[in-house]
């Protein structure tokens, strides 16, 4: 019975994951400029990773592949936004400037290059 | 196990493990040194693995202790050994010779990476010619070519570099196509062993896998012995790289693919694939006559001195082609023995031309003027070599000429034709060398050039007429290379043991 | 069911490659080109192939992408489109493909287990290995000690590429810009990869260490490790600077890696040989011949990280150096 | 030809296409770094064709886990030679580029029509 | 000295001769000069050593190297080998005499090397002489073009280079494209390479490549200067006199002929060419050579380049005379070669002297010279009567010959050819006697004595020699017929 009721909840965590990552995929294919296509990759970075490794964790139970799940989550979470974070800052160094900005710099004191 | 057993092993082994040693002696003076020593240990070896093979017993050595097609074999008979000491011979003499043309052309903190590249090229040229093993071949294939890349890289002039980028293009697509050859028959057979894949490829020999692999590696290594169409990264290659670098280089290089060629395909191939003769020699024949025509006329008016002799290079190994696409045994012996008297022609005419570099900076034929008088030495030295080239009698290129019509004539088909073609060749280089002869005795030195005497210094002048006194010595008594140039023979393609 | 998703994965392969060489911006080729090993390296797995497919995504995926980051960085981003005919180049490339493919028809199919390949030397290995040498990793074992010889001249590529580059780059470049080299420039004014960078290379370099000494139980070995390694201090460089990673780890202990590496793999051989066996024979290295191989093993695998581990950081450091020369 | 039958050789004409993309690339492009990119497809797809030949049907990676009994590995050896050959292009290629980081400096561009007008 | 030995010495003398030249060329020239004359000395004593061993019918022989199997560098006197080297020798000593004279008078540049390479030559066609069989006879037969050119580009000026460019052209292109195949189809033919008496190839070839064979040789053979390989001989005119000397008595042109005689008579065996009909052309060949070459020496003005075409006309002689293949004209053709080298080398060194003395070399400029330098004009004209084959001098003895020789054939294709040259001879020598001794100088001319002594002293030497050897001529004679008479060898 419980192991009914985990590979359930495990499917259902798949499935969501699944779907988030194809979310992001399109939005990467349609959102306009750089910017807003970076926004997109991040949420398949973040999001489906957590659901995805949360559902491979339930289904291999409690086993050395847990913990190297975990372990690769963990890897993935940590790793995923930083690169995000230097995508973007990088080409605001480089001098792509986001859409609507009129000139004057709205970010935090980091943008000066 | 005693030390003569290990000699297989120990001939690679020894420039290979040397170079990396010689990185860490920093002082350039030392880095020659352990260079040269490497070099001559190695040449040693090849001697002592020349004379076993001699007396008659073939040496296999399971490298890592494992049998022949489960572990890597080691082989060494006569085909091998002579290729040996043509490869260790030209790479211990143009070491000999190196410090004082290297000196000049390459700055002294940049010395110990250079000669530890030429041990690798050493070390893979040698591993090439010892393995058994197709894949282990292709590894050192690699190894010889990264390191003809670096030492070719090393040239003064600017335009050394375009000139070995192509280089290496058309070496790693060769390697590639050799690779991809070697693949479809350890698909076909399960083997990766030489004499293993021989036994093997009888039962699958009709399906065409092992035709297009055939067409593969013929291709490959064509494209690494600068076989005629494929050879247009040569001349540049030759022409730009530091000279020494270029004696080593055009002394054993491109031969080293021929000798795989030829053993690939005479042991593999030849007697399995049905008509296979008749297909090598559709495809070789054809080649090595167009690529002994164009390249002797290319040479003819070409006026730069160092490429005239790259040029020329192409043409005598479409000789050395030549003998082998009459798949006879009077044709292998006729292309090894032009293997080992090209060596010694072609390395001596490079080792003049480095001792003319160290007084004339530009080496076209127009600004070498009145060169026979500043440097008489060097240019008599020059002339024997030239006349070994033609194949004049009384010199090493004579033998293999010789050989090479007794071959033709032999061969049966239009032999006469080919005789025709060798000539017209030979007179071509007559042509070639006796341009470099008047530029160098007759024309008047250009007007600022100062006339003293200034010879080579002693040391490389020595080499150059040492290489050329062997030329004139192998003519009259070249009882050794042509002991093992039939004895390979009768291995390729008499069926001996 | 495996095949669908190779297909899939194999016509992916397919439209990257003709990506590549279609883009112009050759900043776009190099990234496709790291996609494009990252779909090699799953293809290797899905065939089986768990080393090939860590190496591939290590070596292929990883130190590629950095070394032609580095050098374009030193050459231009935008490639000259060539106008003309391209009949000739496609005709040539077109005929060798239908070469290639009628070639294809007498091998045999996918994973026919009575194919020639795995009938003759494949068994043999499979089946002496658990005696010879007692170790799960059958592809480790053939790799270090079977055909040892083959990856000793494996480490020496590695070696002659680590001096080929440093020779040719050995050179001061011609023209000195007249600008003074600007500050060294990494990502040192961002608070935030900084931190995560301190956090995660000690990491990388831990996994780079497992992979190394777990070589003969799992997928892994000498290759990979160095490969890993390189990575976490190229990490390092570019977060903290070239000259940080530098002051961590000096050339001179690169050279001595690289030669250090080349020669214990070389002297491991040359010790089997006084001992008696032949060159590369581990069995004769300690009194009982299985546990002589597995040490042997042990050994080369550590020089073959060692050198590969030095060398792709000379190269790095090289390129990194010309970087702030020009 | 059924499918399936037709599915095990889609390996081998992947491995020809991408060959002759990489000889192409190789081929056709003029610019030295587009030529070294084509250089490294036209080997990976060599690589392909070898690890192609390993798979076995059913089978898994060839390592030998200890207690079970009669497991079908797939064929260990290509891997061994792709392994070789993976670095014998990753050292050809940092070969090539610092070739053409030299050329970049001398010559100015590294399209190879202006080079070879330059000289 | 034992023959064995005495062949090996006769070959390695002159090499180390040349040495010795070299060092005590930078020493002084007069110890240079001394050397050169006591190899030419020691040269004449070893070869002439031979002549009692080989009047008694013996045939030294010795072997040095097998080069390959089957391909031996093996030396065999024969009669003809050591009429040609005894010949070569003996004008060697009086040839660096004159030259002494010549290259002191005309102040020649780096004499040295002209020294060296002159032994060089006389080392080569000591190894021309005395070869066992081809491979050894072709080996020496390019080693002594190689050393002949220095000697002919000596000048170095642009026209020097390009006549000496044309020489070896041709000659290296004759013998590297005809002559070597020759050989190796011999050797493939026949076997083996061997001079044996009586011909190896009889039996192995038939029909019309016996005629092809014959022909590969005798073009092959550039030296002989038969008619369309003959171009280089006049291009050589522009070496110093004593190298023509050298050239057209002495080793080169000699070698040539030499070679084609014994490769006729040892190779290919005189009844077996006389039996098959392909081999006809030869003879026709030659005498057309007789006859243009005769030809054309009539409209030359200058005295070297008529000298040269009247030679390419005296070397068919003996080409025709071993053509016709009958015993009394193949003897015909050994001595014909004495006269000749005879005869050629006092005109020579008379035009030698005469360029030496006045710097004249056109032939109307040598109106009245004869009351000028009495001594060479004498030797002049006994030169050329021999040339001409008048009875005093030796030409007459070999005319004699091959007259007989072609008669016992019944050839009248050659005895028309041998008259005809005779008459054309006559023509192209006559006036030149006529002008020198009868007709008045023109006025104005400068005046000038004899030639330097050593010069004079070689001309009549040679002179007295065309003279006796009509006289002596029994032993060289008695020699020769060896050669065809069935004498066990």
């Amino acid at each position: 019975m419980i192991e009914l009721a985990l590979d359930v909840v495990s499917w259902v965590l798949l499935a969501v994951g699944g779907a988030c990552v194809l979310i992001g995929g399109i939005g990467g294919l349609r959102l306009p400029n750089f910017y807003t296509r970076i926004h997109a990759a991040s949420l398949t970075d973040t999001m489906a990773t957590l659901l995805i490794f949360v559902g491979m964790m339930l289904q291999s139970g409690l086993s050395l592949a847990t913990l190297k799940l975990f372990a690769i989550m963990l890897f993935l979470l940590l790793t995923g936004p930083t690169a995000t974070y230097a995508l973007a800052n990088a080409a605001l160094l480089s001098g792509l400037k986001p859409e609507g900005d009129t000139g004057q710099s709205k970010h935090g004191e980091n943008t000066q290059p | 196990m005693t030390f003569m057993e290990h000699l297989p092993a120990l001939q690679v082994v020894v420039p290979m493990l040397s170079a990396p040693l010689i990185v860490l002696l920093q002082p350039r003076g030392l880095a020659w040194a352990g260079a040269t020593a490497a070099g001559l240990a190695s040449f040693a070896i090849a001697i002592a693995l020349a004379m076993a093979v001699l007396d008659g017993q073939t040496q296999v050595y399971a490298m890592g202790g494992w049998a022949a097609p489960y572990g890597i074999a080691l082989e060494v008979d006569a085909f091998s050994a002579l290729v040996l000491l043509l490869v260790t011979g030209a790479g211990a003499a143009a070491l000999l010779a190196a410090r004082v043309s290297v000196d000049r052309q390459i700055e002294p903190e940049r010395q110990p990476l250079f000669y530890a590249a030429w041990l690798l090229g050493l070390a893979g040229l040698a591993g090439i010619v010892v393995s058994a093993d197709a894949f282990n071949i292709f590894v050192f294939m690699e190894i010889s070519s990264l390191a003809s890349y670096i030492l070719i890289a090393g040239g003064p002039d600017r335009r050394a570099l375009p000139a070995v980028f192509k280089y290496l293009i058309m070496g790693t697509i060769g390697a590639t196509f050799y690779l991809i050859g070697v693949g479809l028959i350890y698909m076909m057979t399960g083997t990766l062993n030489l004499a293993d894949m021989q036994a093997r490829i009888g039962d699958v020999v009709a399906l065409n896998p092992i035709l297009v692999a055939a067409g593969f590696i013929t291709i490959g290594l064509a494209l690494k012995a600068a076989v005629f169409p494929l050879h247009v990264w040569l001349p540049n290659a030759y022409t730009h790289a530091p000279h020494m670098v270029t004696v080593f280089l055009a002394a054993c290089a491109t031969k080293v693919a021929l000798y795989v060629l030829i053993r690939f395909d005479s042991m593999v191939f030849q007697d399995r694939l049905s008509d296979h003769e008749f297909q090598f020699t559709l495809f070789a024949l054809p080649l090595a006559v167009l690529g002994i025509l164009v390249a002797s006329s290319v040479a003819m008016f070409e006026g730069h001195l160092k490429r005239l002799l790259a040029t020329s290079s192409v043409a005598q190994i479409g000789y050395i082609l030549l003998g082998a696409s009459f798949v006879s045994e009077a044709g292998i012996t006729a292309s090894a023995m032009h293997m080992f008297n090209h060596a010694l022609a072609k390395g001596g005419l490079f080792l003049a031309v480095a001792c003319l570099a160290f007084h004339f900076r530009d080496l076209r034929l127009s600004e070498l003027g009145g060169a026979a008088r500043r440097m008489p030495l060097t240019c008599a030295a020059l002339v024997v070599c030239g006349l070994s080239l033609i194949g004049v009698p009384g010199t090493a290129g004579f033998i293999s000429k010789w050989l090479l019509i007794t071959a033709a004539l032999e061969s049966g088909l239009w032999g006469w034709s080919l005789v025709a073609v060798i000539l017209v060749s030979s007179l071509m280089a007559v042509v070639y060398i006796w341009r470099i002869v008047e530029a160098l005795y007759f024309q008047q030195a250009s007007a600022e050039g100062d006339t003293s005497f200034a010879e080579a210094p002693l040391q490389l002048l020595l080499v150059t007429w040492a290489v050329a006194l062997l030329n004139i010595f192998f003519g009259l008594f070249p009882h050794l290379p042509l002991a093992l140039a039939n004895g390979s023979a009768a291995l390729l393609v008499g069926g001996a043991p | 069911m495996i095949y669908v998703f190779a297909l899939f994965l194999l016509t992916l392969l397919v439209i990257t490659a003709v990506a590549i060489v279609r883009t112009e911006n050759l900043f776009v080729a190099v990234m496709l080109t790291s996609i494009f090993s990252l779909l090699m390296a799953a293809n290797f797995f899905i065939l089986d192939a768990a080393d090939v497919a860590l190496t591939e995504a290590a070596v292929g995926a990883g130190v590629t992408t950095v070394i032609f980051l580095s050098a374009l960085a030193l050459t231009g981003d935008w490639e000259k489109p060539r106008p003309g005919g391209r009949t000739v180049a496609l005709g040539t490339v077109g005929v060798l493909a239908m070469l290639l493919i009628y070639a294809s028809f007498d091998k045999p199919r996918l994973g026919d287990p009575e194919a020639p390949v795995h009938q003759h030397v494949a068994p043999w290995y499979l089946e002496k290995t658990p005696e010879y040498m007692d170790i799960p990793n059958v592809v480790t074992a053939i790799l270090s000690s079977f055909r040892g010889y083959d990856t000793l001249g494996e480490v020496f590529v590695v070696f002659a590429a680590c001096i080929g580059v440093l020779f040719i780059l050995g050179v001061k470049p011609a023209r000195q810009t007249a600008a003074a080299p600007q500050p060294v420039s990494g990502l040192r004014h961002h608070l935030i990869p900084q931190v995560v960078g301190r956090l995660l290379v000690p990491f990388i370099v831990l996994f780079g260490l497992y992979v190394q000494f777990h070589g003969e139980y799992g997928p892994g070995g000498g290759f990979q490790a160095g490969a890993i390694i390189a990575t976490g201090v190229i990490l390092y460089a570019l977060l903290e600077g070239e000259a940080e990673a530098l002051r961590a780890v000096p050339r001179s202990v690169l050279l001595a890696l690289v030669v250090g590496g080349a020669l214990l793999y070389g002297a491991v051989g040359v010790v089997c040989m006084l001992k008696g066996g032949a060159f590369l024979d581990y069995s004769v290295l300690a009194a009982d011949p299985v546990f002589g191989q597995q040490l042997g093993i042990l050994v080369i695998e550590a020089g073959v990280g060692m050198a590969v581990c030095g060398a792709l950081l000379s190269i790095f450091h090289a390129f990194a150096a010309r970087e702030s020369m020009t | 030809m059924k499918l399936l039958e037709l599915l095990g050789y889609y390996n081998y004409w992947v491995f020809a296409v991408v060959l002759t993309v990489g000889l192409y690339a190789v081929i056709r492009k003029r610019n030295l770094i587009k030529k070294l990119i084509g250089l490294s497809i036209f080997q990976s797809a060599v690589f392909l064709l070898y690890i192609t030949m390993d798979k076995v049907e059913g089978g898994t990676a060839p390592i030998i886990q200890k207690g079970v009994p009669d497991q079908v590995f797939s064929n260990p050896l290509p891997q061994v030679l792709i392994l070789t050959a993976i670095v014998v292009g990753v050292s050809t290629l940092a070969l090539g580029l610092a070739m053409v980081v030299r050329i970049k400096e001398s010559y100015g561009t590294i399209e190879e029509h202006e080079i070879l007008g330059a000289d | 000295m034992i023959p064995e030995t005495a062949i090996l010495t006769a070959i390695c003398l002159p090499l180390a001769g040349a040495l010795a030249i070299a060092v005590a060329g930078r020493i002084s020239p007069n110890l240079r000069e001394a050397t050169t004359l006591l190899t030419a000395a020691a040269l004449i004593w070893v070869v002439w050593g031979l002549l009692p061993t080989l009047m008694a019918g013996g045939r030294p022989a010795v072997e040095v190297s097998e080069v390959m199997p089957g391909l031996t560098i093996a030396f065999r006197v024969e009669p003809l080998g050591m009429l040609f080297a005894a010949l070569a020798s003996g004008l060697w000593l009086i040839n660096s005499v004159y030259s002494i004279g010549y290259m002191r008078g005309n102040k020649e540049k780096n004499q040295t090397r002209f020294y060296v390479c002159f032994a060089l030559a006389l080392a080569a066609t000591m190894g021309v002489a005395f070869a066992g069989n081809l491979f050894t006879l072709f080996l020496f037969y390019e080693v002594l073009t190689l050393s002949t050119y220095p000697l002919v580009s000596h000048k170095g000026d642009e026209a020097t280079v390009r006549s000496a460019r044309v020489y070896l052209g041709v000659l290296l292109c004759t013998s590297i494209g005809l002559f070597l195949p020759a050989i190796i189809w011999t050797y493939m033919a026949a076997g083996t390479g061997d001079f044996v008496h009586g011909g190896i190839l009889a039996g192995k070839l038939e029909g019309p490549a016996i005629g092809l064979l014959l022909g590969l040789f005798v073009f092959g053979i550039g030296k002989a200067a038969v008619m369309p390989v003959h171009r280089w001989l006049p291009a050589a005119m522009v070496a110093p006199t004593p190298v023509s000397a050298l050239l057209h008595a002495v080793a080169v042109v000699k070698a040539g002929v030499f070679a084609i005689t014994k490769i006729i008579v040892y190779v290919f065996g005189i009844d077996f060419l006389f039996a098959t009909p392909s081999s006809g052309w030869l003879l026709y060949m030659a005498a057309f050579t007789i006859i243009t070459a005769s030809l054309v020496a009539l409209r030359q003005t200058n005295i070297k380049r008529l000298l040269a075409y009247s030679t390419i006309a005296q070397l068919s002689y003996v080409v025709m005379a071993a053509a016709t293949l009958k015993p009394l004209a193949e003897v015909g053709a050994a001595i014909h070669m004495v006269a000749h080298a005879f005869g050629k080398i006092t005109l020579f060194f008379a035009a030698g002297a005469i360029y030496v003395a006045s710097k004249k070399t056109e032939i109307h400029q040598l109106r009245g010279i004869g009351r000028r330098m009495p001594w060479t004009m004498t030797a002049f004209t006994i030169g050329a009567l021999s040339m001409i084959g008048v009875p005093p001098t030796a030409g007459f003895v070999s005319k004699w010959y091959i007259l007989a020789g072609a008669f016992e054939a019944e050839n009248l294709v050659a005895v028309f050819t041998i008259i005809a040259s005779t008459v054309l001879n006559a023509a192209y020598f006559l006036p030149i006697l006529y002008m020198a001794w009868f007709e008045r100088e023109e006025a104005g001319a400068k005046a000038h004595g004899e030639a330097p002594f050593a010069a004079v002293l070689a001309l009549c030497i040679t002179a007295l020699l065309t003279l006796a050897f009509f006289l002596f001529n029994g032993p060289v004679i008695e020699l020769e017929s060896q050669v065809v008479r069935a004498l066990p060898l």
